[in-house]
């Protein structure tokens, strides 16, 4: 499997340079439209007046943090695979924008709980396994710089991110079956049963814009990373092989 | 063709680090003796109420529990690595994994065993009763194994990584959540008298999911750590 | 026999060394020698599988050996630069422990006789071996040389720290080895003592 | 248009406070990961030696 290990970084650098600004246009136009309507033309929700509206930044933004995750451990599985360089730059770059979505989602889920539970926290499975979410966002990583052997790292990184993608559903079920255990508040982040048409517009619309979002983001950010290691002193110029000399 | 039976490779990997343990004793205690302090010190910082203790005390005796296991994690692949034993392990021709479950299974009898023994005692301290200590301690027997067999996978990603100590909690202590939900809860539920079966098969389940998995993981850590 | 075929190794960003094409017939021995860093050791590493090669690939018997691990993983002896014994346990212990791992036969008189025949004295072998000089634990290590009939040796600077006596009696059982139809791969700074028909030379360059 | 001013639509039916932080809080990360990007664009590009305009 040699087809991808030196042309494929260099020959994606400037693939990805002309895909960014058209992903960085459908963004803007798709948060701008679901901004709108989702300010402006949405009306009150007559259950949780306006606060429902944080719904409109927090699902999305929850969304791409798990989605990204499992991107990312997709890229790393790859690359282990089929020892690309290319799967495991692109794992690189995902990270810190699911982290900082899995951050958004929960400041936002703050936001939104407490005029809705009257708290700011709730140990909710969703909100659990989004926090833990972050942990593992973080550990994947911690655990990339703390290796300075950028093949190490790149493996040992994608063995991490395999491993949280099991995890997340137990968690996830699993505070599921301790909150009914305990029968303490019965809470769902998906309080709105029917959710009104336009409303679910306005989020499918902003969920679109935030995923545009990504991509661009994270191509930009895989450009730096191929400049960043394809720049690195000694690239490139292979020294004389060995000479053999026989029986001597 | 000079190759050992899987029996015998794995027996042979146990064998030597119980002998090991044998020789180092110390550090075998003193992990025991960090379970049992921080046990200690809990109702000294929440303070003597006997319901209050009850309650809290199946959730700090699996934090603590939990704690002694990832401070013991430093101990199941650093030394070889250092001395080049691990890297004769992995040339070992037969499959790495069925070797790490062994490693695995003598890091649990020097730093699992032990805590799954004492924790009755301990729960004395938190006014466990009867079947609630039973629970307990089965509940650990069933969760500890799993506890070392996650923590392998962490343990072998940091190898010879600077600052490995802290860096292998933060890995692990997140895969630790749903153990440390069924486990705790295991003993509260017993207690609420709801019956802790559901509970225990939960990490029962846990246990078989991380005896498939992990092996697999930390063997491809490890051969990573190695290059 | 031993193959190497359009064998290339990058280490972090440094190309150490590339299209590297070598064949060790039985009998032989390669001394690969050659100055700090030029990939000597890496490339060792790759012959016993734990390194796999950026480019190219291994051949043993014809085959590539990443496709056939364990068996050939059975058909070799690696001796690192790291000793790989334990100091909390006696000679004879790692001796014997680190031989049943593998699968190579070693009773007790066997590993006595391992022992002695490295040059290490009846005392020594029960002794814990944190207290054994650098030359001592080298030659603990490289007693397993005695108890191994398999055919290929990977050996890693056995030399370091020994004296001259315990040089001399590695090299005797590497001749030894040779004649019995094995292959060895020696890292190594200093001339092997063998007869020159039987070593091929690899010099690497940095 | 659903509002009726602009007042009524800062104040969100009384949840300005968190709707508004949600939003403004989402706004500040996106704006501060393209500025880093932006950043780290440049010192990658300053260290390449030219490697762009051989690939580009």
């Amino acid at each position: 499997m040699n087809w991808s290990k030196y042309s494929a970084p260099l020959a994606f650098y400037p693939l990805a340079g002309k895909m960014i600004p058209w992903f960085s246009a459908v963004a803007a136009l798709a948060i701008a439209v679901g901004l709108y309507i989702g300010l402006l033309v949405a009306p009150t929700d007559f259950q949780q007046g306006d606060s429902y509206r944080i719904i409109f930044v927090h699902v999305p933004a929850a969304w791409m943090s798990m989605f990204l995750y499992v991107v990312m451990a997709i890229w790393a599985g790859v690359g282990m695979g089929l020892n690309a360089r290319l799967s495991f730059m692109m794992a690189q770059a995902i990270a810190p924008t699911g982290a900082m979505f899995t951050f958004l989602a929960l400041l936002t889920g703050a936001m939104w709980g407490k005029p809705t539970w009257g708290a700011w926290w709730v140990w909710d499975a969703r909100l659990t396994s989004e926090l833990i979410l972050l942990f593992q966002y973080a550990g994947v990583m911690l655990l990339r710089t703390s290796i300075d052997d950028l093949r190490r790292a790149d493996r040992a990184s994608g063995v991490l991110a395999l491993v949280g993608v099991v995890n997340i559903p137990i968690i996830y079920f699993s505070v599921k079956w301790w909150n009914t255990l305990h029968q303490g508040a019965s809470v769902s982040m998906t309080a709105a049963p029917k959710m009104a048409t336009i409303m679910l517009t306005a989020m499918l619309l902003m969920t679109f814009g935030f995923w545009m979002y990504s991509i661009a983001v994270i191509l930009s950010r895989v450009r730096c990373v191929i400049l960043e290691r394809e720049s690195q002193p000694a690239w490139g110029n292979p020294s004389a092989a060995p000479e053999v000399a026989e029986a001597r | 063709m000079n190759r050992p039976s899987l029996w015998e490779a794995l027996r042979g990997v146990v064998r030597r680090d119980l002998l090991l343990a044998m020789r180092r004793r110390s550090d075998v205690v003193m992990s025991v003796f960090f379970l049992v302090i921080v046990a200690s010190l809990f109702p000294l910082g929440v303070g003597p109420e006997p319901a209050v203790l009850r309650t809290i005390g199946a959730g700090v005796l699996w934090v603590a529990a939990l704690l002694a296991c990832l401070l013991s994690l430093g101990r199941v692949f650093t030394a070889d690595y250092l001395d080049g034993v691990l890297e004769q392990m992995v040339l070992i021709a037969q499959p790495l994994p069925v070797l790490v479950v062994g490693k695995v299974f003598a890091h649990w009898i020097v730093s699992g065993l032990p805590v799954v023994l004492l924790s009755p005692l301990l729960g004395l301290q938190f006014g466990l009763d009867g079947e609630a200590l039973g629970v307990l301690v089965l509940s650990l027997l069933l969760g500890t194994p799993t506890l070392s067999m996650i923590g392998a996978i962490g343990a072998a990603l940091v190898l010879g990584v600077r600052g490995s100590g802290l860096l292998v909690a933060l890995l692990v202590l997140p895969l630790y959540v749903p153990v440390l939900i069924f486990g705790a809860g295991a003993v509260t539920s017993s207690m609420a008298g709801i019956g802790g079966e559901a509970n225990l098969s939960l990490l029962g389940a846990c246990l078989v999911l991380s005896l498939f998995f992990s092996p697999w993981a930390t063997a491809a850590a490890l051969r990573i750590a190695l290059e | 026999m031993l193959q190497t075929v359009a064998l290339s190794c990058l280490r972090g960003d440094r190309r150490l060394f590339s299209d590297l094409n070598i064949t060790v017939q039985p009998g032989t021995l390669l001394a690969v020698v050659g100055e700090n860093g030029s990939g000597k050791t890496s490339l060792l590493r790759m012959l016993t599988s734990l390194l796999s090669p950026e480019e190219g690939a291994i051949l043993w018997q014809g085959q590539d050996i990443r496709e056939q691990r364990e068996q050939y993983c059975a058909q070799l002896t690696y001796i690192g630069h790291l000793n790989g014994i334990k100091d909390d346990l006696t000679a004879m212990e790692n001796l014997s422990l680190s031989a049943s791992l593998v699968g190579d036969h070693c009773d007790g008189p066997a590993a006595h006789a391992a022992l002695e025949a490295v040059g290490l004295r009846r005392q020594a072998h029960q002794l814990p071996t944190k207290v054994l000089s650098q030359g001592q634990k080298r030659r603990v290590a490289l007693a397993r040389l005695w108890l191994s009939a398999r055919t290929l040796w990977l050996l890693d600077e056995p030399f370091t720290s020994l004296d001259t006596a315990a040089t001399g009696l590695v090299t005797e059982q590497l001749h030894a080895h040779l004649k019995r139809g094995g292959i060895a791969v020696v890292v190594t700074h200093q001339e092997v003592g063998l007869p020159s028909g039987l070593v091929q030379r690899l010099r690497m360059n940095g | 248009m659903y509002w009726g001013s602009v007042s009524e639509f800062l104040a969100m039916g009384g949840y300005g406070l968190y709707v508004w932080t949600s939003f403004i809080a989402t706004a500040l990360g996106i704006t501060w990961e393209v500025l880093a990007l932006w950043r780290r664009r440049a010192a990658a590009l300053a260290d390449s030696r030219g490697i762009v305009r051989s690939i580009e």
